[in-house]
């Protein structure tokens, strides 16, 4: 059941990354356990620190949207997405046009 | 009479008579609709079950539809089968498992899910359609066969992405796909057509028991290749599938994934069983390679900038079909090179049909996730979304656990397949595994995303009063979990019960042709 | 060279067919574009069937002749002509909605689902 | 749709019925003649497009339901499933009814097909009268009555 898959170059085996998994989780929660003893509660170690500023009641005022992720590599690869999102015209006869152009294209090359 | 010789033709008959009885029994209310559509679907999963058992025991399970015994493919002497034949090997079934899985668990999810809106008695009698369409495609030995059961399916799908009618955008969504839907059919058509004048027969091993690579032969294939790649998703014809899966409502959007597997499917028989060592080279296994990897990179690239959560999963899904494209296509390359084959050929298919099981279960899964937030909160945009995971604990789990697994995250089932495929791709050239590795990191990238925007960050006020989805929908996750989890925490046992069976009859070409035409070559 | 004179109806037919979808901006025109094509794969179907010789595969009509066509490219086009009834009358509602919706059907302006 | 002239009217009603009755022999003829369950029952179907453009579709809508049918499509269907479903101890779909050419009587040498088609007619004659008339309420509704609004998504 739980047994060992070989790919023939390598191997996979569950069980042997349930163990290294218990071990390594137990060994963060000691350190976790560990803390530090000057903490104390309901002071001001417990607030969140948010540039010094008072932080919103509505989380929607400091969080940040999906479009914002991962900016710079968007950023960097603008050209690339500039052709990418150039073929995805959303016409629907481009799509056929497509369809059509592989398969045309694949008839030439096995006809030859 | 034994129930187990008539297991093809009940799996087809069970979805048809859901579908045929649906709009009268809908009149009945709410909960007689709901235990017809949950119930049949669990009889059609029960069915399919068997179908494998039996299948894996007993070999290729045949079924003439009309004979005079279920097993009788060459009546009164005849050279060629005529009737319509259900040819159901260790692929097939493994396939027709996955499937219905899928169906059960969109039934199950639809019940809660599409209970505000109107009209569900056509709703259950196509997505019963739907089911039968996919499973067809699935069983049939047949070539036209194989056409008609692809546009059951597809017209079913055409209605269920237009279901909610009053919305522009799916109205447009389903506009496209049936266009170029309705294009690649009328191709598949010519194809099945140019084989059928050559060789006077439509069944499949028939014809390739007979095949001779010609120039009509070489015009059919590119035909049909080009027209199921362009059902299952690859990379230039791929514009239709991100619209279509967002736009349909979450049930069915879970079952298209498997129906868009079907086509797969038939790509797949096509290749390796009516072609099979007669492919003509090198030109299509490299094709269709280079579409996998096309599909892999430019469909996780697109998803990666998308915000709209079910778009940005139908742009996985093009990325994802790459996988399978990939290691189905390393298979198809060494066909006829034994050493290959043995070296790194079979592994590489092992990969690549556990990879339609985990995309199967995980896709529909991060579908009904997605309905599910979309049912609660309302908004399908990510950038409205934020702090879920404190309001839906139970949807937030399954969606971790499907999001882990599509990105090949260990311990997961998508790894296991991924490792597969990269560890046996690389042989051909290391260049196909890179390509394959870089997928994957954008893909986990991209779950990030998803998933620190809706789940996590601080709890917005408009989310007050979001609560967790109903039981219900629940259960319809829960049974993709179950799934998931099985396969991940017992990958040796899948791979040699479901997934080895099922690469070893892919490659049978022999063994194909010899079930329907009696002994062989 | 005249016995393959249907099979060149049938190319120029699927060819007109394929062009009018490209050139054709009025989705109306679209789908009867589409209408076109499965005509002439139906043509081409019904073509097949015919083999040098063959009668009627229909017992009471044909007569003393014992050798009958297959009739199952007769029954590939009756079922073909059916599905395209089905997905043209479901085009033609779609396109109704769609410019209920849209208020064009400029296939071009249809574009909202995009990049 | 408004009603055409009476000279249109009164042909309608003379030869209407006539298109009926030739789609009824081309159906129950489905088995022995290049015709059956899809060509009976669209020229039956056709029989409603008549009365739709001679008399406009609010006369039409005011004559018949489209739960009539529906009703018609249902019984086509099952009556083609149980027809398939008797032949199950043999095979779905077997041709249990079939005699030889010999045998005599009305339907011998073909059995079920000759019944399926007339479900399949039933179904044809229903499923397409309820396309153009639910086709023709698209336009009238486009013109006058607003679509009913489904709720529970965004729009």
């Amino acid at each position: 059941m739980f047994g060992t898959v070989y790919t023939g170059f390598g191997y996979w085996d569950v069980t042997a990354w349930i163990v290294f998994f218990a071990i390594a989780a137990g060994l963060t929660l000691w350190l976790r356990a560990q803390g530090r003893d000057d903490y104390k509660e309901g002071t001001d170690q417990d607030e969140i620190y948010w540039s010094g500023n008072v932080v919103p009641d509505d989380g929607a005022e400091i969080s940040v949207p999906a479009s914002s992720a991962y900016w710079g590599f968007r950023k960097a690869m603008a050209p690339f997405y500039k052709v990418l999102t150039g073929m995805h015209t959303g016409i629907a006869t481009d799509i056929v046009g497509y369809y059509v152009l592989v398969v045309a294209f694949m008839a030439v090359f096995i006809l030859l | 009479m034994n129930w187990n010789d008539h297991l093809p033709a009940l799996l087809l008959m069970i979805p048809l008579f859901g579908a045929f009885v649906a709009p009268l029994v809908c009149l009945l209310g709410k909960t007689t609709r709901n235990a017809l559509l949950v119930g049949l679907s669990f009889v059609t999963l029960l069915v399919s079950l068997l179908l494998w058992r039996n299948v894996l025991i007993g070999g290729i399970a045949i079924y003439v539809m009309g004979g005079e015994s279920f097993n009788l493919t060459l009546p009164s002497g005849m050279a060629l089968p005529i009737r319509i034949v259900m040819e159901v090997d260790a692929f097939s079934a493994f396939m027709v498992v996955c499937g219905s899985v899928a169906s059960f668990a969109g039934a199950l999810f639809s019940t809660n899910y599409m209970e505000k809106f109107t009209g569900l008695g056509r709703f259950v009698s196509l997505y019963f359609l739907l089911t039968l369409g996919m499973l067809g495609m699935m069983i049939t030995g047949d070539f036209f066969n194989f056409f008609i059961f692809i546009e059951i399916a597809s017209i079913a799908s055409f209605g269920l992405v237009a279901f909610w009618r009053d919305r522009p955008e799916a109205i447009e969504a389903s506009l496209k796909y049936t266009l170029v839907s309705q294009v690649g059919s009328m191709i598949f058509l010519i194809a099945a057509g140019a084989l059928y004048g050559k060789y006077n027969a439509l069944n499949m091993a028939a014809i390739g028991s007979l095949l001779q690579f010609g120039v009509m032969e070489k015009i059919a294939l590119v035909f049909i290749i080009g027209t199921l790649a362009m059902k299952c998703g690859s990379f230039p014809m791929h514009m239709w599938l991100p619209d279509a899966y967002a736009e349909a409502p979450s049930g069915v959007s879970c079952l298209l994934v498997a129906v868009s597997q079907a086509s797969l499917y038939g790509l797949m028989r096509v290749c390796f069983s009516l072609y099979g060592v007669n492919l003509g080279g090198s030109f299509i296994p490299w094709m269709i390679i280079s579409m996998g990897l096309a599909s892999m990179f430019f469909g996780v690239t697109m998803a990666v900038v998308q915000h709209e959560i079910k778009r940005l999963i139908g742009y996985h899904s093009v990325s994802q079909v790459g996988y399978m494209l990939l290691g189905l296509g390393v298979g198809l390359l060494v066909l006829d090179d034994a050493r290959g084959m043995a070296e790194y050929g079979f592994t590489a298919m092992k990969g690549g049909i556990f990879h339609i099981f985990n995309y199967t279960m995980y896709k529909a899964l991060l579908f009904l996730a997605a309905g599910a937030i979309y049912y609660a909160t309302g908004k399908r945009d990510l950038n409205e979304m934020g702090g879920l995971a404190r309001r839906m604990p139970f949807t937030t789990a399954m969606f971790v656990i499907a999001a882990a697994a599509i990105s090949g995250l260990p311990p997961f089932n998508g790894f296991v397949s991924k490792l597969l495929i990269y560890e046996s791709v690389f042989a051909v050239h290391p260049a196909l595994t890179v390509v394959a590795l870089v997928t994957s990191v954008l893909t986990l990238a991209s779950f990030v995303k998803v998933f620190q925007t809706a789940f996590l960050g601080p709890e917005k006020t408009v989310f007050t009063g979001v609560r967790e989805v109903p039981s219900g929908m629940l259960f319809g996750m829960g049974v993709l979990t179950l799934a998931v989890l099985g396969a991940t925490l017992f990958p040796s046992w899948t791979l040699s019960n479901l997934v080895e069976p099922a690469a070893k009859a892919l490659v049978d070409q022999a063994g194909y042709i010899g079930a329907v035409m009696g002994g062989g070559l | 060279m005249i016995g393959n004179a249907p099979f060149f109806v049938v190319g120029l037919l699927f060819l007109a067919g394929l062009t009018a979808i490209f050139m054709e901006k009025n989705l109306i025109k679209i789908a009867i574009a589409i209408g076109i094509i499965s005509s002439a794969v139906n043509l081409f179907l019904v073509a097949l069937g015919y083999r040098a010789g063959g009668t009627v595969p229909i017992h009471f009509l044909a007569g003393k002749e014992t050798l009958m066509v297959l009739p199952t490219p007769q029954a590939m086009t009756l079922t073909a002509i059916v599905i395209s009834l089905a997905t043209t009358a479901f085009l033609l509602s779609l396109i109704m909605l769609v410019y209920r919706h849209y208020g064009t059907l400029d296939v071009d302006e249809i574009r909202r689902l995009r990049g | 749709m408004n009603p055409l002239s009476v000279v249109v009217r009164t042909g309608c009603d003379l030869f209407a019925w006539f298109m009926v009755v030739f789609g009824v022999n081309v159906l129950v003829h489905g088995y022995m003649t290049p015709g059956g369950g899809f060509q009976g029952g669209a020229i039956i179907a056709t029989f409603t497009a008549f009365l739709l453009v001679a008399y406009g579709g609010r006369k039409m809508h005011g004559w018949a339901n489209e739960k009539i049918f529906d009703l018609f499509e249902e019984v086509g269907l099952l009556a083609f499933f149980v027809l398939a479903f008797m032949g199950f101890p043999i095979t779905f779909f077997y041709n249990y009814l079939v005699k030889p050419l010999s045998a005599g009587g009305v339907i011998p040498p073909a059995g079920t097909t000759a019944l399926m088609s007339i479900a399949v007619g039933l179904e044809v004659t229903g499923a397409l009268s309820m396309i153009i008339l639910t086709m023709f309420r698209g336009i009238r509704m486009f013109e006058t009555v607003p679509m009913k609004e489904e709720f529970g998504h965004d729009r």
